[in-house]
């Protein structure tokens, strides 16, 4: 009981530190290691680390399947769109140019863009798979 | 110097595997494996690759092993022994080794900058990345600009992964 | 139209990728069945284009993505070859889509028939992307989208022998593709690039340099990409796969997935390694005809071996698979244009048989040949399909499978090698057993237990079986677009280099 | 000490062809299923370093731009790999999805005994 206790102080605690840490991962990958994909499964381990400490429904609570479910598919449609506006200026699918006034802002800013689409991709397929097996087991 | 340390990292990393192989509770052939991917983690960060390594270590040792945990807890935890011989995956593996050693021991030299590797394709990159694209970080540029077509791909690749499980295992709610 | 002309490569992926993500939101299989029928009926126009384009231009078109110039970005190429498979591809999604729609209401669960077409897409856009790419390694990644998507889809098989076929399935490709993987890695150790056509143009001098590390990349991606392709003796995942997925998903398989691998084999064999090196360094010649000819005479034996129809088919791809290859490891003018041309009329053709089968199991539930039984009486339109599906098959004159067949005899004399094209023969009586051992039991048996009261299918699955029946029968006249492209294409992979 | 460091060197390639081939071992040798996707993932991580090992440059570093260096290891292989991790980890969670789906139909995980059980067609 009280190592329980221990358990979710604990989690409380150290749950905010994580999503911090992978905002910065995200942010920072275009000047250190780390990306979208890293932030994703951070974010993920976090949720699943909430499951695990509170249950299963709780973290269904917080993030609902739903969600989830139209966040997978919604993340690679905003790498897509990424892609999209170079078409229109009769520039290549993927040029970022497009993106921007200046050619290299307009790189910088797709970067920015399309790693956020694999975030939220990556995030949300983790966590539904996780959400999955533990689920399987229930039913 | 880093070869020394690839040596020992490498034999610990031959060791893991050796016990895998022999583990037949699959709960310890799960936390080997975990090990495995943060041993190899250490050996990418020797060799420069922080990126990969990183990814390695979160996804290898985090998300792989929290997944095969979960279908232990769904399956069963235990490996009996296999029933046919191990004579011709024995083979098999035997003659994949000697066709990569064979092909493989006459490679330009690694570690020297002159290799064909880094002299056609990769030396721009690391000469353009920072005015083409301000990102410092030429992993990422590549990544996601250069080759950035290839991480569509990717990012599809985990789509079609995570729908497909919840096919398989939750179907979807009406 | 002039507009988007240009961005046709990169479209022709693109559209179908967005179409899976929206379907992805999608709750019932009508709505997503109606996009995919939309997107399927949009492409082959898109793919004829292009091969329009490159027949009378003979100039391949290059799209460079990000606006990267290749190497150092990912070029998509379409020269006469790709625009083929192309069109081949989009073509068989086009027919099968109208049947699709009844055929997977009945065969897949209510609440995942949404996210059937979901994946049906990514399939689709995985292939398109392997058949479009002219980069080594991006083609990976599209592989292993069509490869996931393939293993849901087969998983999705009502019975339970689905899972296991997958997995199976699973793991095969994935050896496959990891060999795949450390090959193209080999090479570009030793050509510091990834561009297939950068690859073609610098491996010569990169093979006088390291000839072995170039013979083990071509060793390792020949037995990685056979693997996918299902050549004889690494067939062992398909019979399962293709039984025990659901009609739609195992004729789209039939139709394209193999096919888009051998192109992809093709590509890698003539294109990248170029023939000096495939052909003088290693006996290439002498390996792809003896597995080749092992599988079209085993195959067509245990084909004609099968209680099971849909079982029957997939052994006999296998024969057929055998054919191409065959005509590819001729590697002359004739017998490469024969294993292309049957690359196309083997897809037709199996289309058609294929969907003959789901129609019949559309409606007795069972494709097991006792079940069959007199099955020719009461499906009168059914059975008339797989009928010249079956002559298809076999070869006979009037058929696109003679066309084919007859390229590959006369491309096996060229070679001096006239008992391969007595083979050829041979194997075509096999497949006279087998095609016999159907039809004979749907004809000369008396109806019996469901198949009594059975009929032919609705008008929508009818369309597209007619449609394939009628394309097998008019392939075995108009040989424009299948002989004479691949006529072209296979002197365009000759001609390449030395 | 040259001969020593060649001998090092010879000693890290080895090792390193084992790994992947004692990946490919398990994969094909085992008829459990779980066992089978571990192996298959070893298999998948060892080729890994066929493209890093080659990529790194002696007295270079990890390829972020600084001022402070002027050498760096090849980026390009690191991308790569980064795509084959994904890729990876895909096909492991399809895998298990699988495994479990095939638990539930034959109540066991080990192709031995399902083929041993299950008749064929």
């Amino acid at each position: 009981m009280r190592l329980d206790v221990l358990l979710r102080i604990g989690a409380k605690l150290v749950l905010p530190f994580i999503l911090l840490f992978a905002l910065y991962v995200h942010f920072h990958g275009e000047y250190g290691p780390g990306g979208g994909f890293q932030a994703g499964v951070i974010i993920a381990a976090a949720v699943i680390l909430y499951a695990i400490v509170f249950g299963m429904a709780a973290a269904e609570r917080a993030v609902p399947v739903r969600w989830l479910e139209r966040m997978i598919p919604a993340g690679v449609l905003i790498y897509l769109s990424a892609g999209v506006p170079a078409l229109f200026t009769g520039r290549r699918f993927l040029d970022y140019s497009a993106l921007g006034a200046d050619a290299a802002v307009g790189h910088a800013r797709g970067i920015l863009w399309i790693e956020t689409g694999v975030l939220i991709t990556v995030a949300s397929t983790m966590i539904a798979i996780f959400y999955a097996f533990a689920g399987r087991g229930r039913s | 110097m880093p070869t020394l340390v690839l040596m020992v990292l490498l034999t610990l990393l031959a060791v893991v595997t050796i016990a895998i192989i022999r583990q037949r509770n699959l709960f310890g052939a799960v936390v080997l494996a975990g090990g495995y991917s943060f041993l190899m983690a250490t050996v990418l960060v020797v060799l420069d690759a922080v990126d990969v390594a990183m990814t390695e270590a979160s996804v290898g040792a985090g998300i792989s092993s929290v997944v095969l945990l979960a279908t232990l807890h769904l399956t069963n935890a235990r490996e009996d022994r296999p029933a046919h011989s191990a004579g011709l995956p024995l083979v098999v593996a035997l003659v994949v080794g000697a066709a990569l050693v064979w092909g493989t021991h006459t490679l330009p030299p690694f570690g020297s900058a002159d290799g064909p590797i880094h002299l056609h394709v990769a030396d721009r990159y690391l000469a353009t990345s920072l005015s083409e694209t301000h990102a410092p970080n030429v992993v990422t540029s590549v990544l996601a600009d250069y080759r950035g077509y290839d991480t569509l791909g990717e990012t599809t690749v985990i789509f079609t992964a995570g729908i497909g499980v919840l096919l398989l295992l939750r179907g979807r709610r009406a | 139209m002039t507009a988007i002309q240009p961005h046709l490569p990169i479209l022709i992926v693109l559209l179908p990728l967005a179409a899976a993500l929206v379907s992805a939101f999608f709750r019932r299989g009508a709505g997503a069945w109606a996009l995919a029928m939309g997107v399927s009926a949009l492409l082959p126009w898109m793919a004829g284009t292009m091969l329009w384009t490159v027949v009378r231009s003979g100039e391949p078109l290059s799209y460079a993505l990000g606006g990267w110039a290749p190497p150092w970005g990912i070029e998509y190429r379409v020269d006469v070859l790709n625009a083929f498979v192309l069109t081949l591809v989009t073509a068989v999604g086009a027919v099968i889509m109208p049947y699709a729609r009844r055929s997977v209401a009945r065969e897949v669960h209510e609440h995942q028939q949404a996210w059937f077409y979901t994946m049906y897409l990514l399939c689709l856009t995985g292939l398109l992307g392997i058949a479009v790419t002219g980069d080594a390694f991006n083609a990976f990644v599209f592989l292993e989208i069509s490869s996931l998507s393939t293993y849901v889809l087969i998983a999705l098989g009502r019975d339970r022998r689905a899972v296991l076929s997958s997995f199976q399935y699973l793991i095969m490709g994935t050896i496959g593709a990891t060999f795949y993987v450390i090959g193209i890695g080999l090479l570009y150790l030793v050509t510091g690039t990834l561009n297939m056509a950068d690859l073609g143009a610098r491996l010569g001098p990169a093979y006088a340099t390291y000839p072995r590390p170039v013979l083990t990349a071509l060793a390792f991606v020949v037995v990685g990409v056979c693997l996918k392709l299902a050549l004889f003796p690494l067939h062992v995942w398909l019979p399962g796969a293709y039984a025990s997925a659901p009609s739609v998903a195992t004729t789209f398989l039939a139709g394209t997935a193999t096919k888009v691998a051998l192109y992809l084999l093709v590509r890698l064999l003539f294109t990248v390694f170029g023939i000096g090196i495939t052909f003088r360094a290693l006996p290439m010649t002498a390996v792809l005809l003896v597995l080749a000819v092992a599988g079209m005479v085993l195959a067509s034996f245990s084909a004609a071996m099968q209680r099971d129809a849909k079982r029957l088919l997939a052994y006999s791809s296998v024969a057929q698979i055998g054919y191409v290859t065959f005509g590819i490891g001729l590697a002359n003018a004739n017998g490469l244009t024969g294993g292309l041309v049957h690359l196309a009329n083997h897809a037709v053709i199996k289309t058609t048989l294929f969907l003959a089968l789901g129609a019949v199991y559309y409606r007795i539930g069972s494709v097991r040949l006792e079940h069959l039984a007199g099955i020719g009486r009461v499906m009168p339109w059914t059975m008339a399909t797989f009928v010249v599906g079956g002559l298809g098959l076999i070869g006979v004159p009037g058929t696109a499978g003679f066309i084919s067949k007859w390229y590959l005899a006369l491309g096996a004399i060229d070679a001096g090698l006239w008992p391969l094209a007595f083979v050829l023969v041979i194997t075509s009586f096999l497949a006279v057993v087998y095609v016999g051992r159907v039809v004979e039991v749907a004809y000369f048996h008396e109806p019996s237990g469901p198949a009594r009261d059975a009929t032919d299918p609705p008008w929508s699955m009818l369309v597209s079986m007619l449609a394939a029946a009628g394309a097998t029968i008019y392939f075995g006249f108009d040989t424009r677009a299948t002989a004479e492209v691949a006529g072209m294409a296979a002197r365009l992979l000759l001609g390449g280099r030395e | 000490m040259k001969s020593f460091q060649t001998f090092v060197e010879t000693y890290n390639y080895l090792v390193t062809v084992f790994l992947m081939v004692a990946g490919l071992y398990v994969v094909i040798a085992r008829g459990n299923m779980i066992k089978k996707l571990i192996g298959l993932s070893l298999f998948q991580t060892s080729v890994y370093l066929l493209y890093l090992a080659p990529a790194k440059i002696d007295g270079g570093t990890a390829p972020i731009l600084d001022a402070a260096y002027t050498v760096y290891s090849n980026p390009l292989p690191h991308v790569l790999i980064l795509t084959a991790i994904v890729v990876g980890v895909a096909t492991l969670a399809l895998g298990l999805a699988l495994v479990v789906r095939v638990h539930e139909a034959y109540g066991t995980i080990d192709e031995d005994e399902i083929f041993a059980e299950s008749e064929e067609p």
